[in-house]
C-alpha cells in the first residue's frame, strides 16, 4: 500500500513539474517560434541561445508585473476563474497511460476502467473557468467570451462523445491502457491495416477510423478554445474575450490552462488513434520482424524500454501539438453561426453515421 | 474507502448543497451546487459505482450546471435585493424541513440493515461499465428506449419553449 | 467503519436541504436547484442500497444502478425543459421571482 | 448606394473546402520548411547587423553641423535654418566675431546651435536652404537618449557628427 502511494505519488509530481509544467511553458515559446517561421520571421532568439531561455524571462516578467484587480469585478469569482481554468487540463492527464513499465510500475497515474468518460467529464468542467471570468469581470467583451465559450463547448463535447465511441466499440473497455494494449496487437487506430497489409477487412476499418479521428481532432480543436474556433478570446473581436480583464500571475494561469490543455488534447489523441507509447522497432534477431519495445525485459533492457517508451510518447504528442500550431498560423477563424453549423448540423451527424457503419464492420467482421 | 474521506465528502457535500440553498447570488448557488455534486460523485465512487460517479460529474457538473448557469448570465439575475424576511414562512419552512429530517432519521435508526459494513465483492476491480451496459441493453432494452424517446421530446419541447416567436 | 446507514443519514439531510430550499426559497431557479439536491439525495441512497446488496455472483445489484442511470438521464431532461420554461416566463414577466408569478393569467 | 456582394457559386469540391485547407496548409509548411533549412532572406538582425554599409549615397539621417578644412565652423549663424524649419526643431543664438578675428568679415557665428531631435522630422529642408553649406544631413539614424535634454544635440555633439567637409564655399577666404 505505502509502495503504491509513493510510486504514485512519485508518477504525479515526475509528470506534472518534469514534463507537463516544462511543456507548456515550452510550448508557448515553441508556438512563437512556429509561428514567426511561417511567417518568414525570427521569433524570439534573444534570450538564451536560440531563444531557449524565453519561457522563464516570461515567467519572470509574468510574476513582476502589477497584480491589478479593477474595481468593479465580482472579486471573489475574479480570483477563483484562472485557478478553475488551469485544474481540468491538469487532472486529466492522470488517467492517460504516458509509458509501459518503468522498474515494473505501470506508466499511469489512475488505470481507472472508467477512463475516456473521466477524461469528458473533467474536460467538462474546464468551461467553467472560462465562464465565470467572462462573467466576474463585469464587462462586454469577457462576457461575450464567456458565453460563446459555454455554448462552444457543450456543441462539440457532443461531437468528442460521439467520435470515440467507434473506438470503444472495437476495444470493448474504456480503459486507455487496454486501447493501447488493442492497438498494439491490431495496429494503430488511425491506420489499422499496417502489418496486417493483405486484410481487406482492415482496410474498410480505416474509412471509419479516420473519419472518426477528422471529427474528433476538429472537436479537439474547439474544446481546447485553438484557432480556427478561438471566438472566445477572438483577439480582433472581443479584445482577449474573457482574459481581457486579468492581469499578470492570473493572465498567466489562463495562458497556461490553454496550452495544458492542448498538451493534453493531443495526449488523448496520441493515445486513441497513434498507439499511445507504442512504437514497433525493426529487429533481425531471428529474422526481420517489428519487436515491440517495453518495459518488460528484465534488467537494464527493460529499464531502457520503460523510458523509450515515455519519450516515443511525448514525440509523439509533440508532434501533435506541432499540427495544432501549424493550422493555428495557416487557418483563419470561423463566424459564431458557422460554428455552431457546423458543429451541430455536421459532424454531429458524421459521428453518429460512423458508429452505424463501425458497429456493422464489427457486426460482419470475421474475427 | 476509509471513514476519513468518507466524512470528508460526505461534509463538502453537504455544506455546499446548504449554501445552495443560503446564497442569495444564483451564480454562487449554481457553483456550491457543482462543489457538491463532485462530493456526491466522489461518495458514489466509495460505493464502486465508478461508471455512476463519472455520469454524476459528466451530466451535472458538467452539462446541467453549464446550462444553469448560461441561463442565470443569459437572464442577467443578479443578487436578489434585501427583502423582509416573511417570519413565519421561514420558520414553517425550516420546521417542515426539520420534521421529515428527523422522520427520515428515525426510520434509518429503526431499520435492523443500516448498521451493516461493506460486504465485500467477488474481486478487487470490477468493470462495472461492461455490468451495468449489459444489463441495460439486455434486461432494460425497452425502458432505454422510452428514454430515448422521452429525451427527443424533451429536445422538441426546448426548442419550441425557447423559440421567440411562437408560431 | 462506515456502515449502510451513515450512507442513508447523509442522503437524508441532503434530503431535507433540497426540501427546505424548495420550501423557503422564491427564485425558481434556485428552486429548480433545490429539486436537482433532492434527485440526487435520493441516487445516493440508491447507490448505497445496490452496493450493500451483494448478489451471489458477488457484485453489487446493476438494477439499482440502472434506475440511478434512468434518474440522472430524465433528471437532465427536467431539468432542460424548466429552464426552458423558466425563461419563456422571463420573457413574458422579467422576473423569476415566485412572488410575482403567482398568478396563472399572463 | 448598397451594394450587394454577389457570392460565387461553389461547386461541391470547393464547398467541401478540404483542398482548400490542405492548400492553405501546404503553403505555410513550405514557409516553415525554408525558414528552417535558412533559405528564407529574413529583415536584417538590427543591433548585430548595422544598416550602414547598405545605406544609399541620398539618406537622410541625423542633420549635423560640419567644419570646413581649416577647422571653422561653416555655420554663419543666418538663422535661414530656423526659420526654415517645419517642427522648428533648430535654435541658435548668434554671436558676434570681433573685428580683431581673422574671420572678421563673416561677422557672425553661432554662439548656440541646438537642434531638438525629438522634433526633427529629416526633412532636409534645413541643408536645401543654407546658403553656406554648413549644415547636412548625415547618416546616422539610431539617436537615442534617456531624457527629453538627452534628445537635444548641442553644437558640440552636432559638430562631432558632422566632421570636416571638404567643399567649394569659400566665402571666408581673402577675396582673389
Amino acid at each position: 500500500m505505502t509502495y503504491f502511494f509513493i510510486t504514485s505519488l512519485l508518477k504525479i509530481v515526475g509528470i506534472l513539474f518534469v514534463v507537463i509544467l516544462p511543456m507548456v511553458s515550452y510550448s508557448v515559446y515553441a508556438e512563437r517560434r512556429v509561428s514567426a517561421f511561417i511567417q518568414d520571421r525570427q521569433g524570439p532568439n534573444r534570450v538564451g541561445p536560440a531563444g531557449l531561455f524565453q519561457p522563464i524571462a516570461d515567467m519572470f516578467k509574468l510574476l513582476l508585473k502589477e497584480d491589478f484587480t479593477p474595481r468593479n469585478v465580482n472579486t471573489f469569482y475574479y480570483w477563483l476563474a484562472p485557478c478553475l481554468a488551469v485544474m481540468p487540463a491538469i487532472i486529466t492527464i492522470a488517467v492517460v497511460p504516458f509509458g509501459s513499465t518503468l522498474f515494473g510500475v505501470p506508466m499511469v497515474i489512475a488505470d481507472i476502467n472508467v477512463g475516456i468518460l473521466y477524461v469528458f467529464a473533467i474536460a467538462s468542467l474546464g468551461v467553467y473557468g472560462i465562464v465565470l471570468a467572462g462573467w466576474a469581470s463585469n464587462s462586454k467583451y469577457p462576457f461575450l467570451g464567456g458565453v460563446r465559450s459555454s455554448s462552444q463547448m457543450i456543441s462539440y463535447e457532443l461531437s468528442l462523445g460521439l467520435a470515440v465511441i467507434p473506438i470503444f466499440l472495437l476495444v470493448g473497455s474504456l480503459r486507455l491502457t487496454s486501447v493501447v494494449r488493442y492497438q498494439i496487437e491490431h495496429g494503430w487506430f488511425i491506420a489499422p491495416f499496417i502489418g496486417d497489409w493483405m486484410n481487406p477487412w482492415k482496410w474498410l476499418l480505416a474509412i471509419p477510423m479516420v473519419l472518426s479521428f477528422v471529427v474528433f481532432a476538429i472537436a479537439i480543436f474547439a474544446e481546447t478554445n485553438r484557432l480556427p474556433f478561438d471566438l472566445p478570446e477572438a483577439e480582433q473581436e472581443l479584445a482577449g474575450g474573457y482574459n481581457t480583464e486579468y492581469s499578470s500571475m492570473k493572465f498567466a494561469l489562463f495562458f497556461l490552462g490553454e496550452y495544458a490543455a492542448m498538451i493534453t488534447g493531443s495526449a488523448i489523441m496520441v493515445t486513441l488513434f497513434f498507439g499511445g507509447w507504442h512504437l514497433p522497432l525493426p529487429s533481425w534477431h531471428g529474422g526481420f520482424h517489428w519487436a515491440l519495445v517495453d518495459g518488460s525485459a528484465p534488467g537494464w533492457r527493460g529499464v531502457i524500454g520503460g523510458l523509450f517508451n515515455i519519450a516515443t510518447f511525448f514525440a509523439k504528442v509533440a508532434v501533435v501539438i506541432f499540427v495544432f500550431m501549424w493550422v493555428r498560423w495557416t487557418l483563419p477563424r470561423f463566424r459564431y453561426d458557422q460554428l455552431m453549423r457546423l458543429g451541430w448540423l455536421f459532424f454531429f451527424e458524421i459521428a453518429l453515421v460512423n458508429i452505424f457503419i463501425v458497429a456493422g464492420i464489427i457486426a460482419f467482421l470475421p474475427s | 474507502m476509509s471513514p476519513f474521506l468518507f466524512w470528508i465528502f460526505a461534509l463538502l457535500m453537504l455544506v455546499f448543497g446548504a449554501a445552495v440553498v443560503i446564497n442569495r447570488n444564483p451564480v454562487a448557488s449554481a457553483l456550491s451546487l457543482v462543489v457538491s455534486f463532485l462530493g456526491l460523485a466522489a461518495l458514489f465512487m466509495s460505493l464502486d459505482a465508478y461508471f455512476i460517479g463519472i455520469i454524476q460529474v459528466l451530466v451535472y457538473a458538467g452539462a446541467v450546471m453549464v446550462l444553469f448557469l448560461f441561463i442565470i448570465m443569459l437572464l442577467d439575475l443578479r443578487a436578489e435585493e434585501e427583502r423582509r424576511i416573511n417570519w413565519v414562512a421561514s420558520v414553517g419552512g425550516i420546521a417542515v424541513a426539520l420534521i421529515l429530517l428527523i422522520q427520515i432519521l428515525l426510520v434509518i435508526g429503526h431499520f435492523k440493515a443500516a448498521r451493516q459494513t461493506f460486504p465485500p465483492l467477488a474481486g478487487s476491480t470490477i468493470d462495472d461499465v461492461r455490468n451495468v451496459g449489459a444489463l441495460l441493453f439486455s434486461n432494460y432494452n425497452l425502458p432505454f428506449q422510452i428514454i430515448g424517446v422521452l429525451v427527443l421530446v424533451a429536445t422538441i419541447g426546448v426548442v419550441l419553449l425557447s423559440r421567440r416567436d411562437p408560431r | 467503519m462506515i456502515t449502510l446507514g451513515d450512507y442513508l443519514i447523509v442522503s437524508g439531510i441532503l434530503f431535507a436541504i433540497g426540501f427546505a430550499g424548495v420550501l423557503l426559497r422564491r427564485n425558481l431557479i434556485i428552486i429548480l436547484m433545490s429539486l436537482e439536491l433532492m434527485l440526487n439525495a435520493a441516487n445516493l441512497s440508491l447507490v448505497a442500497f445496490s452496493r450493500f446488496r451483494v448478489q451471489p455472483t458477488g457484485l453489487p445489484d446493476y438494477n439499482v444502478q440502472v434506475f440511478v442511470f434512468f434518474i440522472i438521464t430524465v433528471a437532465a431532461a427536467e431539468v432542460a425543459v424548466g429552464l426552458a420554461i423558466l425563461v419563456a416566463l422571463f420573457r413574458a414577466r422579467q422576473t423569476t421571482d415566485l412572488k410575482d408569478i403567482s398568478s396563472l393569467r399572463f | 448606394m448598397a451594394v450587394t456582394v454577389q457570392r460565387p457559386k461553389l461547386n461541391w469540391r470547393e464547398r467541401m473546402y478540404l483542398p482548400a485547407i490542405a492548400a492553405g496548409l501546404a503553403i505555410t509548411i513550405k514557409h516553415f520548411k525554408n525558414m528552417l533549412f535558412g533559405r528564407t532572406k529574413v529583415t536584417m538582425q538590427y543591433p548585430e547587423e548595422k544598416w550602414d554599409s547598405s545605406l544609399p549615397d541620398h539618406y537622410r539621417g541625423a542633420p549635423a553641423l560640419v567644419r570646413d578644412e581649416e577647422g571653422r565652423v561653416r555655420c554663419v549663424a543666418c538663422q535661414l535654418c530656423e526659420f526654415i524649419c517645419p517642427p522648428r526643431a533648430i535654435k541658435i543664438i548668434p554671436g558676434e566675431i570681433p573685428s580683431t578675428d581673422r574671420f572678421a568679415k563673416v561677422e557672425k557665428y553661432p554662439e548656440e546651435f541646438d537642434i531638438d531631435m525629438i522634433r526633427c522630422i529629416f526633412c532636409g529642408m534645413c541643408e536645401e536652404v543654407c546658403p553656406e553649406q554648413a549644415i547636412f544631413l548625415r547618416k546616422d539614424y539610431a539617436i537615442t537618449g534617456f531624457t527629453r535634454a538627452d534628445m537635444v544635440h548641442h553644437k558640440e555633439k552636432l559638430l562631432e557628427i558632422g566632421g570636416v567637409m571638404h567643399g567649394v564655399v569659400l566665402k571666408w577666404n581673402e577675396k582673389k
